[in-house]
C-alpha cells in the first residue's frame, strides 16, 4: 500500500473545508460529496435482526463507539428485533469465520461489518454481499459489493489538520517530536505521513518519531529520553490522543513548559488542555460512525437512498474556541468527546460517566 | 518416575481425554444452538464453520506438540506465523506464477527458523523458553522493520485453498486433517516418533541407548517451525495479504501451548499425541462459536475463557501424584 | 586369547575431582570381571568411557585387538556394547516393549513393526525369567520390575561385552539369583561380562577375576581365587573391617515406641506390630510385597485408609510426610537421587532441609541450630566427606550422600526413624558406618524400621525381623535369623513345612 | 579420587551475582558514553525511578520460579490494579489509602488462586497463570467498561511520580527508588532471613524430596505465588502513579520479568537464584531499553536486539557453567 498519495491528500483536504449535506448539529447523520445509492431491492417490512461482525474493541476509542452503536440501536427499539454482535478479539481468521456463521446462520437482515483488516476481510464480505445488504464502516474493504461504505474524511484529514495547526504555531527550524502508537495501519500511517509532509513543506524538524503502542509509560519514557537528550521539543505531534497527557507529564516532571501539542478528542486531554491552558489541537476520527452504522443499516432495510458507495462523514476538530464545549468532567478520562452521544438513551452512565 | 499406578496397565490410555473433550465441545456447541435457536448451525454448513475455525491453530498445535513431546516448547511460533504470511504475499505479489516459489521460500524460512531454535536449544544448552522467546523477537523485529518494504497479496488462484473445496469441505481442513493424520502417523509408527518420546521422556536415557538426542530436538522444532509456516500460509491465503500482527493478534503461541497441554501432552514431554490437542483445539472453536451465539460480551468471554483453560488441564492433572510446578 | 576388552591408562577428571587415574582394564572373551571399589572409587565413570558417554582424557579403549574412539553411546553399542546403567534410564510412560527397544527400533524404512517388538520383548523378559506384559506401561511397574525391563533391554544387543553397573541394588533375593544365572548362561556363550556390584557374595559367586578401584586407581586385579573377601575388603578400604556389623543390644528394649493396629491401604493389609525403645526392626520381603507401601503408610506418604498408628501411647493421624515428622518419624526413602536429595544445593542446606521446614517461617535460616558451624559438626561427626559442606550435594558419592541425609533426621531428634534400603549402592566401609549409626540412634533409646531388600544386612543388624507377603506380615523372626528363614515366609510358605525354597 | 578444593556455592552465587552487575555495569556505560549526562545522579535517580516497576516484578517472580514455576498473570495483575485504583479512588484523595490497601488484598487473592491451583489442582503453572492473566485481564476490562474510568488523585500518582529535590549527595530522589529499596530489601530478608528462601530452593530443585524430609510444598509454592502477586501489585501502583490509568498498563511485562530473572542468572524450573537475579537482571533490561532508545534505532530492529541479546546473555552462563563442569 501507497501510506503518501498526493491524490489522496488532495482529496481530503478539500473534504476537511467542504460543508456537509444533512440535518444541522447531527454530523453522524450527515455526509459529504453527493452520491446516493438506491436500496429499494433490500426493503424488508416488518421487524428486522441486524447482526454486527466487529473487529474488537481492543481500544478505548472501539468501546466508545460499541457503547454508540448500542445506544443507537436502542432508540429503534419498535424496528429492530434483535441486534446480534459478535466480537473477533483482533483477529481476522476469527472475523471471517464469524461473519460466515452469521450469514450461513440466516437470521440477519443486514450485516454491519468493522473488519480487522482491509484485506483479509475483503473475501468474506464479498460472500456476505450475496446474500443480504451489507454496510462497512471504519476501515474498508477492497471491494465495491458492500451498500456502503461509512467513514469520517479519513487519515490525511487527521494529519493535515494537526500538522497544519503545529505548523502555524512554530518557526520554521523548529523541533517535533512525533509519537505514533504502531506502525503498518493504515489509517494510522496516512496519519504520520499527511502531517511528515506539512512539516517538511514548512520547514519544521521532525527530531523523531517513535511507536508507543499506546503504552502511558512508554510513552513518557520516550518522551523524558528525549528531554534528557538535551534536545529541545517545540511541539509535539501524535498520531492518536490516548497518551497525550502522558507526554505533557514527562515536560511537567522534568519542569519544562508544554510544547506545542496536537492531540486527540479524550476527555483528559481536553481537560488538561483547559486547565493548563496549552497551545493545542484536538483532530478526531469521530466515534459518531458507529452510530451511523445502525442509522444505514435501518436506512437500507427501509428501502431509503443512502449515501454510497462511500459515506464520508465530517471529521471535524476540537479548537480553542469550541473546547469548553466538549469538555465533561462527568467523563471518563478517555471518552471520546465527539461520541454524538450526549442525546442518546443512558449518557453517561453507559459510557462509563458519573450521573 | 512414578510409582503411583497399581498394576500394570494397558499401555493407551491416550485416547479417552481426546475423546471426552471432543465430546464434550461438541455437546457444548450442539446444546448452546439448540438453546439459542441457532438451528442453522448444525446444519453441514455450519458444521464446517465451526472445523474451519479449528485450522490456523490446529496446524501451528500439532507443531507445538512435536516440540512439548520432545521435552522442549516454541514461543517463536506466532511471529513465524505473521512472517510466512507477510512473505507468502510479498512474493507472490499476486501473480499464481509465483505461488510454488513462494511456498517454497517460506518453508525454507521454517526450515531456517526451526534449525536455528533446534540449535539453540539441543546443541546450545538454552532454555527454550527463552531461546524461542529470543529468536520470536527477532523475527518480530525484522518484520516489523521491513513491512514497509514487503507488501503484496497472495494470487487469487492460492486463496482456493481457503475458500476452495471438495464436496463442500473446505480444502483447508482436507489439509488439516491430512496433516493431523500424518502427524499422528508419525508420532505412532515411526522410528522418528518412537524417538521424539524417547528423548521427551528421558533425555538422559535416551542418549544412553544411542539416540542422537540434539538430532531429535532439533528436527521436532523444525517440525513445530514448519507446521507453524503451514499455517502461516494458510492464513495468507484465507486473509489475502500477511500483515505483522496476526500471529501476535492470534495469540498462536499461548494458545498452541494451552491446547496442547489441554489435549495431554505433558509439558515434561515424552507424553501426549496430536489426538488430545485437535480435541483441544475444537474445544477452543467450540468456544468460539458457542460465545458468538450466546452473545457473550468481548471481556466475560476471556474470562470465562482463563476459567476453562485452568478447568480443562485440571480435569486430568489432578489426578498425577507427581509434584508439578 | 585376545582379550575381548582392553582399556589402557585410562585417566578422566571431573572438576574438582580425579575420578580416573590410569587405569588399566581388560575382561576376556567368556569371562565375568568384577569391579569392586567404595563410592566415588571410579567404576561407574571407567564404564561409561567404554560406553561413549565421556571421553577420556588419556587413555586407549581396544575391543578385540581393535582401537576404538567412541564419542556417543551410540558407538559403542554398534561395537558390541551394552550397558546396564547404574540409573535408570527408562521412559515412564512409555510401555515395556517400546523400552526394551529404545533407540534399537525394529523398523523398515523409518517405519515401526511393532508387533515384532512385542514378540521379541516377551521372549527377552523370558529369557530373564521376568513375568512382565510388554505392553505394559513402565510407570506401572515396581522398581525391581523396572530393573529387569532394563536387563532386557541390554540383552536385545547379542553385545559381545555386557556390563552391569549394580544391576542387583533394587532386586529382591529372588530377582538376583535369576540375574546371576542369566549372568552364567551369558559366560557360557562367550560373552565377556564386566559386574559392579557392592554385595560381596554375589561377586564372590559368580566373577572369574576380580579388579579393585580405590579413588580412581586401580589397586589390584587378581582371579577370584586369589582374592579372598578379607583382601578385597582391606583393598577398597584401605583397612580391615572386622566387627561390620555392630553388636547387638545390651539391654533389653524398653517400652513401646510405635504401634500399628490393623493397617490397611491399597497396598497393605491387617499390618500389626510395635517398635519399642532401643529396637532395630527389620522388615523383609521380596518385591511388591508391599514393605516399600509400608513405609510410606508409616511416614504419612501414602497413609494406611484404616487401622491406628500410636506412638509413645498416644493415637495419631498421618497424613502427610510433614504431619509425621512433626510427630517424630523421620524417612530415609529408598530411592536417594528422586526422593531424598536436593542436587543442586549444598551438602549443609541438605542436612539442615528438616530443621528448616519445621520452624517457624519466620526462623532466621543461618541462626541457632542452623548455624553452619553446628551442621559441620555433626556432618564431621558422621564423617561425610567433602572438600567444603557448602558444595552441591550432586558431587559427593552417593554413601556420602546418603549420610548427609541421615544427618538431616538426627538434627531433627526424631523418635523414630523409618529407613529404606538404607545403604542400596552404598560401599562397605560407609555401610558399616551407617550401621553403627542406627545402633547407637536406637540405643539412645529410639526406634528404627529399616525395610531393606538386602537379607543379610537385616540379618545383621535387625532385633527382629517382620516379613511380608502379598500386602500382610507373614512372619516374623528374632535375631539369628537364617536367610532360609526369611525366604521361607517371604515366599508365603509359612503354613508349609519348610522345605526348598530357591526360586 | 583426589579432591581438589571445589569452588563453594557461595563463590558460585557471587558469580551469578556479577553477571547479572556486569551485564548492567557495561550496558549503563554505554548508555553514559553516548548521553554522558546519566552519569548524574539526578538522571540515575530517574532511571532507577522508570525501572522500578520492573524491577519489582523481577523480584517478585523470581520467588515463582526459585520454586521451580512462572507467573504469567502479572502483567494482568498489574493493569488491574491501576484500572481498580482509578474507578475505586475515582479522584477522591481520602480514599486512596483505604484503595491501596483493596488492591492488596484483591492481588494475594489472585496469588492464592494461582497458588493453591498449582498446588492441589496440579495444573502446570505456565497454563494456570495463563489462565487467571486471561481471566484477571477480562474481570478489569469487564469491570471498567474496557477503558479507563474514573481517576487518580494525586496522592496516589504521586507513588510513581514525586521527586524530593535538593536531597544532598544524590541531589534528587524519586519516592519510587525509596519503594524500590523497601521492596528489594523486603524480598531479600524473605529469601535470606527467613528459612523461606532456603525451603522454596529446595521444593524448586526437588518437590519430592522437599516434602518427604517435611518440607510444606504446598504452602511453599502458594507464598511465592502471593509474594509474586504483591510485587505485580507494587508494580502496578507505580505505573499507575507513574504514568496514570491505561487499559493496557501492565502488558508483556511478565515476560520482560522473567527474561529480567534469566538474564540475571536465575535458573528456569527452579532451585538456583538470587534475589541479585532479579534486581541486577531487572536493570540491564531496563538499561538495554534505554540504550536502544538513545541509539534512535528504528522501534522494530530494538525488539530484534532485545531478542538477541536475551539469548547471547543466556547462552553465556551456558557456556560458563559447562566451562565449569
Ligand atoms: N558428571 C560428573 N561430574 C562431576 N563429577 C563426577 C561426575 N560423575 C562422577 N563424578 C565424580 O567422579 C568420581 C567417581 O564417580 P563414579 O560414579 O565413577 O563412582 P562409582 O565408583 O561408580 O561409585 P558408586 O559406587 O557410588 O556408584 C566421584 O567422585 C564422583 O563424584
Ligand atoms: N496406591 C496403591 N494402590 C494399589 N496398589 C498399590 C498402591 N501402592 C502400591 N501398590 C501395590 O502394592 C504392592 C506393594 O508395593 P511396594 O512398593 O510396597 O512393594 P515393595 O515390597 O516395596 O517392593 P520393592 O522392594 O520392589 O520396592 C505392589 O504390587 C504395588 O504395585
Ligand atoms: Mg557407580
Ligand atoms: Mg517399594
Amino acid at each position: 500500500q501507497d501510506f503518501n498519495d498526493p491524490a489522496e491528500f488532495k482529496k481530503q483536504r478539500e473534504q476537511l473545508s467542504m460543508k456537509p449535506q444533512g440535518p444541522e448539529g447531527q454530523p453522524w447523520a450527515q455526509h459529504l460529496g453527493d452520491g446516493m445509492v438506491d436500496t429499494a431491492k433490500y426493503k424488508k417490512d416488518g421487524q428486522v435482526t441486524i447482526c454486527f461482525s466487529n473487529a474488537g474493541v481492543f481500544n478505548p476509542w472501539r468501546v466508545v463507539g460499541l457503547n454508540n452503536l448500542n445506544a443507537e440501536a436502542e432508540l429503534h427499539k419498535d424496528r429492530l428485533k434483535e441486534l446480534i454482535v459478535v466480537d473477533a478479539e483482533g483477529k481476522d481468521d476469527k472475523q471471517i469465520s464469524d461473519i460466515e456463521a452469521l450469514v450461513s446462520g440466516g437470521k440477519c437482515d443486514a450485516l454491519i461489518v468493522s473488519p480487522n483488516t482491509t484485506a483479509a476481510l475483503t473475501p468474506a464480505v464479498e460472500a456476505a454481499c450475496g446474500k443480504l445488504p451489507v454496510i462497512v464502516f471504519d476501515r474498508g474493504v477492497n471491494t465495491q459489493c458492500p451498500v456502503t461504505y461509512i467513514h469520517p474524511v479519513g487519515g490525511y484529514g487527521f494529519g493535515i489538520t494537526s500538522g497544519e495547526f503545529i505548523a502555524s504555531k512554530l518557526q520554521k527550524g523548529a523541533n517535533v517530536l512525533a509519537l505514533r502508537i504502531m506502525p503498518g495501519v493504515d489509517v494510522l500511517e496516512t496519519r504520520y505521513s499527511a502531517a511528515k509532509n506539512i512539516f517538511d513543506e514548512a520547514g519544521i524538524k521532525v527530531v523523531g518519531s517513535e511507536f508507543t503502542g499506546s503504552d502511558r509509560a512508554k510513552t513518557k519514557s520516550i518522551v523524558e529520553d528525549y528531554i534528557n537528550r538535551g534536545e529541545k521539543i517545540d511541539a509535539v505531534w501524535m498520531d492518536a490522543g490516548d497518551t497525550a497527557t502522558a507526554a505533557l507529564e514527562a515536560f511537567e516532571d522534568a519542569g519544562l513548559p508544554y510544547p506545542v501539542i496536537s492531540g486527540e478528542d479524550q476527555q483528559d486531554f481536553l481537560r488538561k488542555w483547559q486547565s493548563e491552558k496549552l497551545t493545542a489541537i484536538g483532530p478526531s476520527y469521530p466515534t459518531y460512525q458507529w452510530r451511523t452504522a445502525i442509522i444505514a443499516a435501518l436506512d437500507v432495510l427501509d428501502g431509503k437512498q443512502v449515501p454510497g458507495p462511500e459515506w464520508v462523514l465530517p471529521q471535524p476538530a476540537i479548537t480553542e474556541d469550541v473546547l469548553a464545549k466538549y469538555v465533561d468532567e462527568r467523563m471518563p478520562p478517555l471518552h471520546y468527546s465527539l461520541c454524538g452521544c450526549q442525546e442518546l438513551p443512558g449518557y453517561p452512565e453507559r459510557w462509563g460517566g458519573k450521573k | 518416575m512414578t510409582t503411583d499406578a497399581a498394576k500394570p496397565g494397558p499401555a493407551r490410555s491416550g485416547l479417552p481425554i481426546s475423546i471426552l473433550l471432543a465430546g464434550l465441545s461438541i455437546g457444548f456447541f450442539v446444546v448452546v444452538a439448540l438453546a439459542t435457536g441457532e438451528v442453522s448451525q448444525l446444519s453441514g454448513q455450519g458444521i464446517v464453520g465451526l472445523l474451519q475455525r479449528m485450522v490456523a491453530l490446529g496446524l501451528v498445535s500439532i507443531g507445538q506438540t512435536f516440540v512439548i513431546l520432545v521435552g522442549s516448547i516454541d514461543l517463536s511460533v506466532a511471529a513465524l506465523i505473521s512472517a510466512v504470511a507477510v512473505l507468502a504475499s510479498h512474493i507472490m505479489q499476486g501473480d499464481p506464477a509465483m505461488i510454488l516459489p513462494a511456498i517454497l521460500i517460506c518453508l525454507g524460512l521454517c526450515l531456517a527458523v526451526g534449525l536455528v531454535n533446534g540449535a539453540l536449544v539441543a546443541y546450545g544448552g538454552i532454555n527454550p523458553l527463552i531461546a524461542t522467546l529470543g529468536t520470536g523477537l527477532i523475527i518480530q523485529g525484522v518484520l516489523a522493520a521491513s513491512f514497509g518494504v514487503l507488501q503484496g497479496a497472495v494470487a487469487r488462484e492460492f486463496q482456493v485453498i481457503a475458500y476452495g473445496g471438495l464436496l463442500g469441505v473446505p480444502y483447508s481442513l482436507l489439509l488439516l486433517a491430512v496433516l493431523s493424520l500424518a502427524a499422528g502417523f508419525v508420532l505412532d509408527r515411526t522410528l522418528f516418533g518412537a524417538r521424539i518420546y524417547a528423548v521427551g521422556g528421558n533425555p538422559d536415557g535416551a542418549r544412553l541407548a544411542g539416540i542422537r538426542t540434539e538430532r531429535v530436538t532439533l528436527s521436532a522444532h523444525v517440525v513445530a517451525s514448519l507446521f507453524a509456516g503451514a499455517s502461516g500460509l494458510y492464513l495468507a491465503a484465507r486473509l489475502q495479504s500477511g500483515t505483522p500482527w496476526i500471529g501476535r493478534d492470534g495469540i498462536y503461541d499461548l494458545e498452541s501451548i494451552a491446547v496442547t497441554v489441554i489435549g495431554g501432552t505433558i509439558l515434561a514431554g515424552g507424553k501426549g499425541g496430536v489426538a488430545g490437542t485437535l480435541a483441544g483445539v475444537l474445544l477452543f472453536a467450540s468456544l468460539d462459536a458457542g460465545f458468538n451465539m450466546l452473545g457473550v460480551d468481548a471481556f466475560l468471554k476471556q474470562v470465562l475463557r482463563g476459567a476453562i483453560v485452568i478447568a480443562a488441564v485440571a480435569v486430568h492433572a489432578i489426578r498425577t501424584k507427581e509434584h508439578v510446578a | 586369547m585376545t582379550a575381548a576388552l582392553s582399556m589402557s591408562g585410562i585417566s578422566k577428571a571431573f572438576p574438582g575431582v580425579r575420578a580416573l587415574d590410569n587405569v588399566d582394564f581388560d575382561c576376556l572373551p567368556g569371562e565375568v570381571h568384577a569391579i569392586c571399589g567404595e563410592n566415588g572409587a571410579g567404576k561407574s565413570t571407567l564404564m561409561k568411557i567404554l560406553g561413549g558417554s565421556y571421553r577420556p582424557d588419556a587413555g586407549t579403549i581396544q575391543l578385540a585387538g581393535t582401537t576404538v574412539h567412541f564419542t556417543h553411546p551410540r558407538q559403542a553399542a554398534e561395537a558390541g556394547i551394552s550397558i546396564i546403567h547404574q540409573e535408570l534410564s527408562l521412559l515412564p510412560h512409555r510401555t515395556v516393549a517400546e523400552n526394551i527397544f529404545m533407540g534399537r527400533e525394529i523398523a523398515r524404512r523409518g517405519l515401526l513393526d511393532k508387533a515384532a517388538m512385542r514378540r521379541k520383548a516377551a521372549q527377552l523378559l523370558g529369557r530373564i525369567g521376568a513375568e512382565i506384559d510388554p505392553q505394559a506401561l513402565v510407570s506401572s511397574l515396581s522398581i525391581a520390575m523396572q530393573q529387569l525391563v532394563e536387563i532386557a533391554k541390554a540383552l536385545l544387543l547379542d553385545a559381545r561385552i555386557i556390563v552391569m553397573d549394580e544391576p542387583t541394588a533394587a532386586l529382591d533375593e529372588r530377582g538376583s539369583r535369576t540375574l546371576l544365572t542369566l549372568v552364567q548362561n551369558l559366560r557360557r556363550e562367550g560373552v565377556s561380562i564386566v559386574y559392579i556390584s557392592h554385595r560381596m557374595p554375589e561377586v564372590m559367586a559368580i566373577a572369574d577375576r576380580i579388579t579393585i578401584l580405590k579413588d580412581g586407581k586401580k589397586v589390584w586385579t587378581r582371579p577370584r581365587d586369589a582374592a579372598p573377601v578379607g583382601e578385597i575388603v582391606r583393598a577398597m578400604v584401605g583397612r580391615d573391617l572386622d566387627d561390620f556389623y555392630p553388636a547387638p543390644p545390651s539391654s533389653p528394649p524398653g517400652a513401646a515406641l510405635l504401634a500399628v493396629q490393623d493397617g490397611t491401604n491399597a497396598a497393605v493389609q491387617d499390618v500389626a506390630f510395635t517398635v519399642r525403645a532401643g529396637e532395630i526392626v527389620g522388615v523383609a520381603g521380596l518385591e511388591d510385597s508391599g514393605k516399600g507401601a509400608l513405609a510410606q503408610a508409616l511416614v504419612g506418604d501414602a497413609p494406611f485408609s484404616s487401622g491406628t498408628i500410636t506412638l509413645r501411647g498416644k493415637p495419631v493421624t498421618l497424613r502427610a510426610p510433614r504431619q509425621a515428622t512433626a510427630a517424630g518419624i523421620g524417612y530415609l526413602p529408598g530411592d536417594r537421587k528422586r526422593e531424598g536429595l536436593a542436587l543442586h544445593q549444598s551438602v549443609r542446606d541438605n542436612a539442615l532441609l528438616t530443621l528448616r521446614s519445621m520452624a517457624g517461617l519466620l526462623a532466621r535460616p543461618q541462626g541457632g541450630a542452623f548455624a553452619s558451624n553446628v551442621i559441620d559438626g555433626k556432618l564431621r561427626e558422621m564423617d561425610v566427606r567433602a572438600a567444603d559442606f557448602g558444595q552441591e550435594i550432586g558431587t559427593l558419592s552417593g554413601g556420602n550422600q546418603q549420610k548427609a541425609i541421615i544427618v538431616r533426621w538426627l538434627a531433627q531428634a526424631s523418635d523414630i526413624l523409618v529407613f529404606v534400603e538404607p545403604t542400596r549402592g552404598i560401599d562397605i566401609a560407609a555401610k558399616a558406618a551407617i550401621y553403627e549409626t542406627m545402633r547407637s540412634f536406637a540405643d539412645s533409646g529410639r526406634g528404627i524400621v529399616v525395610v531393606s531388600s538386602d537379607m543379610p544386612e537385616l540379618i545383621g543388624v535387625a532385633d527382629r525381623i517382620l516379613v511380608m507377603h502379598r500386602g500382610r506380615i507373614s512372619g516374623e523372626l528374632p535375631r539369628g535369623a537364617s536367610e532360609e528363614d526369611i525366604m521361607h515366609l517371604a515366599l508365603g510358605l509359612a503354613d508349609q513345612p519348610h522345605r526348598e525354597v530357591h526360586a | 579420587m583426589t579432591t581438589v578444593p571445589l569452588p563453594s556455592s557461595r563463590r558460585a552465587a557471587g558469580i551469578a551475582l556479577n553477571a547479572g552487575l556486569v551485564i548492567f555495569v557495561v550496558l549503563y556505560a554505554a548508555i553514559a558514553l553516548l548521553q554522558p549526562n546519566y552519569l548524574e545522579p539526578g538522571l540515575f535517580m530517574n532511571f532507577l525511578r522508570r525501572a522500578a516497576p520492573l524491577l519489582i516484578l523481577a523480584c517478585g517472580q523470581l520467588y515463582v520460579i526459585l520454586t521451580g514455576g512462572f507467573d504469567l498473570s502479572m502483567g494482568a495483575v498489574a493493569t488491574l490494579v491501576v484500572l481498580a485504583a482509578s474507578i475505586l479512588i475515582n479522584g477522591d484523595p481520602d480514599a486512596t489509602w483505604a484503595v491501596i490497601g483493596t488492591l492488596y488484598v484483591m492481588g494475594i487473592a489472585v496469588g492464592l488462586v494461582n497458588g493453591l491451583v498449582v498446588a492441589f489442582l496440579k495444573v502446570p503453572s505456565i497454563i494456570t497463570t495463563l489462565g487467571t492473566m486471561l481471566l484477571v485481564n477480562g474481570l478489569a476490562l469487564a469491570w471498567s467498561g474496557g477503558a479507563a474510568r474514573g481517576d487518580l488523585p494525586d496522592n496516589f500518582r504521586n507513588l510513581g511520580r514525586l521527586v524530593w529535590r535538593g536531597v544532598p549527595v544524590i541531589g534528587t530522589l524519586p519516592l519510587a527508588v525509596v519503594v524500590i529499596a523497601g521492596f528489594v530489601a523486603l524480598a531479600w530478608w524473605g529469601l535470606n532471613g527467613t528459612v523461606y528462601g532456603k525451603r522454596a530452593l529446595a521444593v524448586g530443585d526437588n518437590p519430592r524430596a522437599a516434602e518427604l524430609a517435611g518440607t510444606p510444598v504446598a504452602v511453599t509454592r502458594i507464598l511465592a505465588f502471593v509474594v509474586s502477586a504483591v510485587s505485580a501489585v507494587t508494580a502496578g501502583i507505580l505505573l499507575g502513579g507513574f504514568s496514570g490509568v491505561s487499559v493496557n498498563a501492565g502488558e508483556g511485562l511478565e515476560l520482560q520479568a522473567i527474561a529480567a530473572c534469566v538474564i540475571g542468572g536465575a535458573q528456569l524450573l527452579g532451585g538456583r537464584g538470587s534475589i541479585w537475579s532479579a534486581v541486577f537482571g531487572a536493570l540491564s533490561l531496563f538499561a538495554l531499553f534505554t540504550l536502544l532508545n538513545i541509539l534512535g534505532l528504528p522501534q522494530a530492529l530494538r525488539d530484534s536486539i532485545q531478542g538477541l541479546i536475551l539469548i547471547a546473555a543466556v547462552g553465556a552462563s551456558m557456556w560458563r557453567s559447562r566451562k565449569r563442569n
